[in-house]
């Protein structure tokens, strides 16, 4: 962690290795440092191992443990784990472990696609408005403050009557919701990195405007939208599973672990526990190990960008 | 009597990621009271990892290795418990650090950082420790000390926050005072006015002093002796004087010799150190400079020297030199062409041992025609240059609209082949002029001229293609490039914006660029980061060739750079120089800097131009007292002459830019202001063939031709 | 005749009886009520103030003239209503009423000015009354007289069923303090405003106006004049209230000192408040929740179910621009209720606390009037292969687990019907509300069970007042309109009155026909149900329209009452007020 | 300085200006009829028309909200439609208590995750560190309404220790009258928030920790806690004044959960009522007041930092 920390090392220029001047170029080990830093960091591994995992059950396990994930069976609802059921089954008489799976390749993907869409567009729109200044950064900006100022649940609950909460219109709505910071954060780190001088080099050469906002500030700003994205994709699985407790979820036989779990919480007090904690474990381990990653990521950021 | 600080074998090792850095190795020496001892050495070779070492201030995972030994009066400091190492912290050994910006907590009163420690220490009530802030704020120099007690940080300027920071260090009255490169952030006139302070406070108040610094200028005229640290170990340890002129390590004479002299001849290469300091976590075996020095042999690289000789003067070198080594090693300019040419170029002559390019003696034949004649037509003209920026919060109403007097009414010309250097102290607008004579930004008044067009003129399609002519390298080699784009296609960047050539051309030119600043074209792969910063200037440099433009404006381009590199990269932009006639504008801060690289230099004063002269000219007979000024403030690596000029050069600080002061703008601290300056704006007048100044009463009689020739700036 | 009759007793089919200990007089009772937030006060509530559960308040404040519901009987409650008795005449064209010689709290009697009092201002503002059915009170009545202070005989317009008149009609209409309330303004004088249409309309919008201020609920004069067990004793705005009771009640007189109704924003705290053993005495189970049973009991609770006396429907949408068409063929609905399991949904989704949903008439709660064919399971038992032959026989490619379309387009008797088009496929959209675990298990089930025959229910849940925002009534001549955009919608059930017709359901034009639903021969049944006492035009027409299937029967959940076991007198429970008759009750010492 | 603050204040009226436009649009996109919704399943076409002519509803839109937004400036709500009391009375019962259980949550969070933040940072990669961190990581991964009902779960269920309702007073003084009851809304509350606030302490303070100016204190000789007390936390205490200042819509999210699960009814239930049942005057209303709410937040954070930075106190008058 120490090497995170900035010491007395950033007053000069920095060491990196011990290329020659002039001489031999010896190639550090990583071309990009924060994959090197996240190599080196226990929590972002951490991190990193639980999601493979959690995705490795998610999207391989249906391969190897077969469940209906369509069909009711209420003749089958609620068994205790056992017989051929090893976390039992739930009040429609799914499976749990196999609806688990189902449950958490729905909530993955949303949270990736939200955090796809957003990052894009956020990205975008936050360096055009950092890079153009003036009137059109203020509108830009205040658009954003305005839809900052609305409850997130005012839109998701009109936006919800809409659109039939299907995966697609819930990863749309999710968006709309979560774009506001990345873009705020990109454009703040675009103010920054304008008046860097490799951005001036760039004009300099006669770059036009979407020429410096796409090649150097936007590759630039990576490591805030990365960190931004890895947490928005924790966001959104756990701002579904809100959706679900409110009834405003995907409905069924749409499996998710949030609305597993607001399921289950009606068992919370009569023993089915298999209803209530193998969903609010995994959901609470795969937003955990979405926010280690983003978490030590964002150290790993910003070594690198106080190094360079 | 013991010595007041006697320090032994100080060891310090910090745990990391990659490994245990190795800040520290060794380090032995004594301190007398009323003593400066200093420190200096390469960027990352120990110096402030020592001085916190002495404190126990060591950063997380850092520990002090068995036998280290630092004792005080006698009394040991290692392995004293925190709490009573504190009580020595501050109050019998205080620090200054380097960054006056950083170093004062901004949301605490300059009072309150100041009585803190006295408080602290000296038990006694508030209002005695606000007092004796007061006090400690007036023996610094600092200007209604009362008043500035409520003041916060950022209402102080660069040079006051140093002083501030001197203060807080000396309100306890230490017996050791530690400055880490207390000067370096500043402007050269401040500094000479800092360390006039520390040397007379030191005098006064009989601390003793440990003066770390890169700069051998500082180290000759502020210390008694010297230990050259490198790599984590102490090179070398005389006096002063002995240190210059008698130097035994190799290291010592090299960092020397690599220093740009105002006084040396500008057509001579500058002697260099190749390479880099080793990397501290993972030392070589033997001799740590082995890599580096020319005179290396195999028991160099085997046997670790250890540090010895006569008490008066140890070295830790197996092949010891003897004294400076001789002016020519650097080589000639035109030699380093023809090297080029043959494929080497420096870096090549780097490994082959001896010196750095061929050895072999010859005259520089420069290229150009040196003395551009009135009737051929300027290559570029800065006609009347205005610049102002709005200060914010002016739109408001019921305010003045306020401004920033960036650039005002500035005028010269650049022949072909030519350098023109641009001082002047920080903010004197020295930045926003270069950005003017290349387009980045537009004057408010005033026109810049390329070889006939007004560039301001020009939009869209024709200002980009005029652009290839106009290029510019910037001072920070680590913001310059982008950190996200490989070297190809940073230096293919400009091709392809310009649309010049097919891929495959783009990539030969790009791989010729390399060749042509000496970097192997394996580096096209890496990322910047990747890089040193010397090489990321040769980069910088490579991309504002990479369009073949006429001129280039060079902003501070080596400031950023430690002293060995700084040679590399001097030299370096010389050569290509003289291998494709470029016009070079150069910006810097630095005199000596600007000496060896410029055949003509501008001297900016807040916003104006003073005095425009040739090199030698100005150096030899400055007009303007601010110039003479700025020469008397560049330390210059001497101890005699360091001495000498002690309390010389120019006192108080740069004014508001906002708020010029009125007639000449430099009368505020001029010398020989009269009550006519501060009526009359001077005009330029000439002292000489193509030399201009603007004085009421310069240190040199004008030449008697007509001034209206020469107000517009024409040599 | 009267209300009462023994042919109306139905077993309410719980088994629970009322512990009979030694009563002790007085206690606090604390009843929970989960987002039922009353906020009008005035009884005759008009269609914008209502929001469904002011009665909850006023119902014991100002009681009805016919009480429905004795103990777990459905019939009339004779103790508890105003009158004495009802005497039918004139070929059931005139009613007499004979009132009770009962007292306002303030010492005044009732009388039969009251009476005309709420009449008159029914008759000048019905337009706006929330409970009124079309065409009948105070539409129907061609005069009032009242020969005297207890007596009041209406003359109505056409004969009516007794039972359907007493039962749907005078059941609705409370006696309001004529002494008290005829008056136009707060400080104005009490006199015969009512007497003309326009004062009549006057004295209305005052005491609409005065009516919903919440805050004068508890403090207002007005409403300090009750005829009822209770009185108003402090209200929240946040639906909390209690009741004393009325020290000048006429009738029996409550055992317990103070009634308190706590509101709960959910089911969830609702739940955890009785689990923790907090102050509550009464409140109602979620289904769900059923396996909370035993550790309730083991907590000193006891537990009842009720039958809810409506029906549980999915109205499909007959013109609805895509799959209207569909829906208006009969052997698409009859696919469609073949292949709900309604007894395993009772059993499995609702634990047996449910009634099957067999047709428009529910066989738990009003069970007299369930046909025989209702009680032995309905014209469209549970049979998937019945669906799937039917749907063959009509031109359909089936496709189980797929999906089945039209191969055969066309009107013939062998084809799929009117607009339908070759290559279409029997896809559904299904919006339900939301909030209840076990009726998005229900819906589950039904699409899944659906798929058998390749029919394709795609299923939406939105909070109920979302959903009925979107519902617009579509019929052959509104559609396409901008409501219509919905195809089968099931916002939860519709209660029913005592006498169960289908008055307003499937009637061409009925208030809750959304469907667009339109049948001569049904709407003829219909009248006939509300103008004869012909029990067999009762069946016929419950069975005409269980096989029509205006609507698609789903079960009815009961309603669950949890109680202290100390607290006598819940049970029976009386279906039509959800069991909630506090004067009945009475702590046991 | 004044005129930063009179910058900012022209964006927050734009904003809010924006806001009100925003949900004026959304809500009137939004499909199905407030007449219905309110009407409920008797709705018959002439009480629509009624209702909808006593609304205002049958005007153009571009009417209606030339209508609102005077109204809304005379301080004029209209009447909520299902509720039919002037939505200002509605706002004015609830706001308090909301307020109440949001800033004493707010305020426990704070208190916790300063300390937190600054001890993470000073134990930067060490056991307790990474302790906190995959706490409060976990903390904040559950889903609010799952940790409020665990909470109640053990507390109330099991051990009867604390109500498992929030205080049910209607007045302020009502409910800072019934601790006990508040402990678990405020607590749920505030272990949700303490993740995110730790997590910015942490950060911040890492960043002041490497600044010369700590480095500066130590060599002064100030034992640590003092250099932590003086010149680390109020340092990195100014970040985290501008994400509070921009956590009022979240809190409102966070509101509706805690109200739902300790039937605690507030703004957030209101509003989310409104919103199913389409009762137009709560809905503006109530994001008009949370949108001052966040707009006033955030300028009140700038204020703060303004008062706590001497750097931008002192700027140019
Ligand atoms: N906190 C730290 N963690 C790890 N290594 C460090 C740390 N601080 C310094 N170092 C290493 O210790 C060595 C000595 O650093 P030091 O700061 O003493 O150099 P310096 O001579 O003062 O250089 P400069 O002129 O750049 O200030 C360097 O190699 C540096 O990389
Ligand atoms: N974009 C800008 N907006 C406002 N003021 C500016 C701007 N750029 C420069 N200035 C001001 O103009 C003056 C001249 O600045 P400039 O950067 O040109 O000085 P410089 O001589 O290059 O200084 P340095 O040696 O510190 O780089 C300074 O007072 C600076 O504060
Ligand atoms: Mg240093
Ligand atoms: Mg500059
Ligand atoms: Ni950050």
């Amino acid at each position: 962690m120490t090497a995170a920390d900035p010491g007395p090392v950033a007053a000069g220029p920095p060491v990196p290795g011990r290329p020659a001047e002039a001489g031999p170029l010896t190639a550090p080990a990583a071309r990009r440092p924060w994959a090197a830093a996240l190599a080196g960091n226990r929590r972002a591994l951490a991190g990193l191992v639980l999601i493979a995992l959690i995705a490795l059950f998610c999207f391989a396990g249906p391969l190897l443990y077969r469940t209906d994930q369509v069909t009711v069976h209420l003749d089958l609802a609620q068994l205790p784990p056992g017989g051929g059921h090893p976390l039992g089954t739930d009040a429609n008489g799914y499976d749990v472990l196999g609806r688990l799976m189902a449950g958490g390749r729905s909530s993955l993907e949303l949270g990736l696609a939200v955090a796809v869409a957003t990052t894009v567009f956020g990205t975008l729109y936050g360096a055009f408005a950092g890079y153009l200044g003036g009137i059109a950064d203020a509108l830009m900006m205040r658009a954003v403050d305005t839809f900052l100022a609305v409850p997130g649940l005012v839109l998701l609950l009109i936006m919800v009557s809409m659109f039939t909460p299907t995966l697609p219109g819930i990863v749309l709505l999710l968006s709309l919701l979560s774009w506001l910071s990345p873009a705020r954060l990109v454009r703040g780190e675009v103010l920054t990195l304008r008046t860097r001088e490799f951005v001036q080099a760039a004009r300099m050469m006669g770059g036009t405007g979407p020429r410096v906002v796409l090649r150097h500030l936007v590759p630039n700003a990576a490591g805030v939208v990365i960190v931004s994205a890895t947490f928005t994709v924790a966001d959104s699985i756990l701002m579904l599973s809100t959706l679900s407790f409110l009834g405003l979820g995907l409905p069924p036989p749409h499996a998710d672990w949030g609305t597993m779990l607001t399921g289950g919480l009606d068992f919370l007090y009569d023993g089915s526990w298999w209803l209530v904690y193998p969903p609010a474990v995994i959901l609470i381990a795969t937003v955990v190990a979405f926010n280690l990653l983003g978490d030590a990521l964002h150290d790993a950021l910003d070594v690198r960008l106080q190094r360079t | 009597m013991p010595p007041l600080l006697d320090v032994r074998n100080l060891t310090t090792h910090i745990r990391t990621g990659r490994g245990t850095v190795r800040a520290v190795q060794d380090v032995s020496f004594t301190l007398e009271a009323g003593e400066t001892l200093g420190l200096v050495g390469e960027s990352g070779c120990g110096k402030s990892m020592t001085g916190l070492s002495l404190l126990g201030l060591l950063p997380p995972g850092g520990t002090l290795v068995e036998g280290s030994s630092v004792r005080l009066d006698g009394r040991e400091l290692v392995g004293l418990p925190d709490r009573e190492l504190r009580t020595v912290r501050g109050n019998d050994i205080a620090m200054v650090f380097q960054d006056p910006m950083t170093s004062l907590d901004p949301t605490k009163t300059i009072g309150h950082q100041v009585a803190e420690p006295v408080l602290l220490h000296r038990g006694v009530s508030r209002a005695a420790a606000r007092e004796r802030a007061v006090e400690v704020l007036g023996l610094v120099g600092l200007p209604q000390p009362r008043r500035r007690l409520s003041d916060y940080p950022h209402q102080l300027s660069g040079g006051q926050r140093q002083r501030a920071l001197i203060a807080m260090a000396l309100a306890n009255e230490p017996r050791v005072l530690i400055a880490d490169e207390p000067t370096t952030a500043l402007d050269v006139t401040i500094q000479a006015q800092i360390l006039a302070l520390l040397a007379d406070l030191r005098a006064r108040l009989g601390m003793a002093m440990i003066l770390i610094t890169h700069d051998m200028g500082v180290t000759a005229g502020n210390t008694d002796r010297v230990n050259v640290m490198y790599a984590g170990r102490i090179a070398e340890s005389t006096g002063t004087d002995r240190l210059f002129s008698r130097m035994r390590h190799p290291y010592t004479q090299r960092l020397l010799a690599s220093v740009p002299r105002l006084t040396q001849d500008p057509a001579l290469l500058l002697p260099t150190i190749p390479g880099l300091p080793p990397d501290l976590a993972d030392p070589p075996t033997g001799c740590r400079f082995a890599d580096r020095c020319p005179y290396a042999t195999a028991r160099c690289r085997a046997e670790e020297p250890q540090l010895d000789g006569t008490a008066e003067h140890r070295f830790a070198c197996w092949h010891p030199v003897d004294g400076p080594a001789p002016a020519e090693i650097g080589g000639k300019v035109a030699d380093a062409v023809a090297g080029a040419a043959t494929g080497g170029g420096e870096g090549a002559a780097a490994t082959t041992g001896l010196a750095e390019g061929p050895a072999a003696a010859g005259t520089v034949v420069r290229p150009r025609a040196p003395e551009p004649a009135a009737a051929a037509a300027p290559l570029l003209e800065a006609r009347g240059l205005v610049r102002e920026y709005p200060l914010r919060g002016s739109w408001l109403p019921g305010r003045d609209r306020r401004v920033v007097h960036a650039v005002s009414d500035v005028s010269f010309t650049l022949a072909r082949g030519e350098t023109f250097g641009l001082v002047g102290e920080s903010g004197c607008g020295k930045t926003t002029l270069g950005r003017l004579l290349v387009g980045l930004d537009r004057p408010d008044a005033g026109a810049v001229t390329l070889e006939g067009t007004d560039i301001g003129t020009l939009r869209g399609g024709e200002l980009r293609r005029r652009r290839r002519d106009l290029q510019m390298v910037f001072q920070d080699p680590f913001s310059s490039l982008d950190p996200r784009m490989r070297v190809s296609a940073v230096l293919r960047e400009p091709l392809r914006i310009q649309g010049i050539g097919t891929a495959r051309e783009q990539r030969a030119r790009v791989a010729e660029l390399m060749a042509e600043v000496g970097l192997p074209e394996r580096g096209l792969d890496l990322f910047p980061h990747e890089f040193s910063g010397g090489q990321r200037q040769r980069v910088g440099l490579a991309r504002a060739l990479a369009l073949t433009p006429k001129v280039i404006v060079a902003d501070e381009p080596v400031s950023a750079l430690d002293v060995s590199v700084r040679a590399q990269v001097l030299n370096l932009m010389k050569r290509l120089q003289a291998a494709h006639g470029l016009s070079y504008v150069v910006i810097s801060h630095d005199l000596a800097v600007v000496r060896h690289l410029a055949d003509r230099i501008g001297v900016m004063y807040l916003g104006r131009l003073v005095e425009v002269g040739t090199a030698a000219e100005v150096h030899r007979r400055p007009a303007h007292p601010y110039t003479a000024g700025l020469l008397a403030a560049v330390p210059v690596p001497d101890p005699a002459q360091e001495r000498a000029k002690r309390g010389a050069g120019i006192g108080g600080e740069l004014p508001d830019p906002a708020a010029p002061p009125s007639g000449c703008r430099f009368r505020t601290r001029c010398p020989l202001a009269q009550e006519r300056c501060a009526r009359e704006e001077p005009a330029l007048r000439s002292f000489g063939p193509g030399h201009t100044a603007a004085c009421h009463f310069p240190l040199v009689a004008p030449a008697a031709d007509s001034p209206s020739d020469v107000a517009a700036g024409r040599p | 005749t009267g209300g009462g009759g023994s042919h109306r007793s139905i077993s309410d089919g719980q088994s629970a009886t009322a512990s009979h200990g030694p009563v002790k007089r007085g206690g606090t009772v604390t009843v929970a009520e989960v987002s039922a937030r009353p906020d009008f006060v005035f009884p005759l509530a008009p269609a914008t103030n209502e929001n469904g559960y002011n009665v909850n308040l006023t119902e014991g404040l100002w009681p009805f003239l016919v009480v429905a519901g004795d103990g777990a009987q459905a019939q009339v409650n004779k103790d508890r209503s105003l009158f004495s008795s009802l005497d039918w005449a004139n070929g059931d064209k005139q009613v007499t009423i004979h009132l009770k010689p009962w007292n306002w709290s303030d010492g005044k009697p009732v009388t039969s000015r009251d009476f005309t009092f709420v009449y008159n201002l029914l008759k000048a503002n019905y337009k706006n009354w929330n409970a009124h059915l079309q065409g009948l009170f105070p539409e129907d009545v061609a005069k009032v007289a009242t020969p005297d202070a207890h007596t009041v005989v209406l003359d109505l317009t056409r004969s009516y069923n007794p039972d359907f008149y007493t039962d749907d009609v005078l059941s609705t209409i409370p006696l309001l303090p004529q002494h008290a309330w005829d008056k136009t303004s707060a400080s104005g004088p009490v006199g015969d405003s009512d007497t003309t249409a326009a004062g009549a309309k006057a004295v209305y919008s005052f005491l609409q106006k005065e009516g919903a201020k919440t805050g004068g609920f508890a403090t207002n004069p007005l409403w300090q004049v009750v005829d009822g067990p209770w009185q108003l004793k402090e209200f929240r705005s946040n639906g909390y209230y209690s009741y004393v009771p009325n020290p000048n009640y006429s009738g029996a007189k409550p055992a317990i000192d103070k009634l308190v109704v706590t509101p709960f924003t959910t089911d969830t705290p609702e739940i955890n408040a009785l689990r923790s053993g907090s102050s509550l005495d009464v409140a109602g189970l979620p289904l769900n929740d059923i396996a909370q049973a035993q550790a309730l009991r083991s907590s000193g609770y006891s537990i009842a179910s009720v039958p809810i006396p409506g029906v549980a429907e999915i109205v499909p949408n007959l013109y609805n621009a895509s799959a209207g068409p569909l829906l208006r063929q009969l052997y698409v609905r009859q696919a469609l209720e073949y292949l709900i399991d309604r007894p395993q949904l009772v059993s499995k989704v609702y634990n047996g606390y449910a009634d099957p949903g067999n047709g428009p008439v529910p066989v738990k709660a009003t069970g007299t009037w369930a046909t025989p064919l209702e009680k032995s399971g309905g014209p469209y038992p549970y049979a998937p292969d019945k669906a799937t032959s039917l749907l063959r026989a009509h031109g359909w490619k089936v496709v189980p687990s797929g999906k089945t379309t039209c191969r055969s387009p066309g009107t013939g008797p062998t084809q799929c019907g009117a607009g339908i088009k070759a290559g279409q496929a029997l896809t559904f959209q299904l919006v339900y509300s939301s909030g209840r675990a076990t009726t998005d298990q229900q819906f589950a089930a039904i699409k899944s069970s659906e798929a058998q025959a390749g029919i394709t229910v795609n299923l939406k849940s939105e909070p109920f007042n979302t959903l009925i925002s979107t519902l617009g009534t579509c019929t052959a001549a509104s559609h396409p309109a901008s409501g219509c955009g919905w195809q089968l919608a099931s916002y939860g059930y519709d209660p029913y009155p005592l006498y169960p017709n289908g008055t307003g359901f499937f009637d061409t034009g009925g208030t809750n026909n959304y469907g667009g639903y339109s049948d001569p021969k049904m709407d003829q049944l219909i009248k006939a149900t509300e103008y004869g006492s012909d029990k067999q035009a009762f069946f016929a027409y419950e069975d005409y329209a269980a096989r029509q299937l205006p609507w698609l029967w789903i079960p009815l959940r009961s309603s669950i009452l949890v109680y202290r076991s100390k607290l006598q007198g819940v049970v029976p429970l009386n279906p039509f007020n959800g069991g909630l008759n506090y004067e009945d009750w009475s702590y046991t010492s | 300085m004044t005129a930063y603050l009179l910058r900012r204040t022209g964006q927050a009226i734009v904003v809010v200006i924006g806001v009100m436009v925003l949900t004026f649009a959304l809500i009137h996109l939004a499909p199905g009829s407030a007449a219905r919704a309110t009407l409920g399943t008797k709705a018959t076409a002439e009480r629509i028309a009624v209702f909808n002519a006593a609304n205002g509803l049958n005007r153009p839109l571009a009417a209606q909200f030339a209508t609102f937004v005077k109204q809304a400036a005379e301080g004029n709500f209209g009447t909520s439609y299902s509720l039919h009391e002037p939505v200002s009375t509605l706002i004015a019962q609830r706001l308090p208590r909301d307020a109440v259980l949001l800033g004493l949550s707010t305020l426990l969070a704070l208190l916790v995750a300063l300390p937190m933040g600054v001890y993470q940072a000073v134990r930067r990669g060490r056991a307790g560190d990474h302790m906190l961190t995959v706490l409060s990581f976990v903390l904040y991964s559950m889903p609010d309404f799952f940790f409020g009902l665990l909470l109640v779960a053990l507390f109330s269920v099991q051990l009867h220790l604390l109500p498992s309702q929030a205080p049910q007073a209607q007045s302020v003084g009502g409910v800072l009258a019934d601790p006990k009851a508040l402990v678990l809304p405020v607590v749920t509350l505030a272990l949700v928030s303490l993740a995110s606030f730790s997590r910015y302490m942490r950060s911040s303070a890492i960043g002041v920790l490497a600044q010369d100016h700590v480095l500066v204190a130590r060599a002064k000789g100030l034992p640590e806690h003092l250099v932590l007390r003086r010149h680390v936390l109020r340092n990195a205490l100014l970040p985290v004044i501008t994400v509070l200042g921009l956590a009022a819509p979240a809190i409102v999210t966070g509101a509706v959960i805690a109200e739902s699960v300790f039937n605690y009814p507030g703004m957030g239930l209101l509003f989310y009522q409104a919103a199913t049942s389409k009762d137009y005057p709560i809905l503006l209303a109530s994001t008009l007041v949370v949108g001052v709410a966040t707009v006033l937040g955030s300028l009140l954070a700038d204020i703060a930092y303004t008062l706590l930075d001497p750097r931008i106190r002192y700027d140019r008058g």
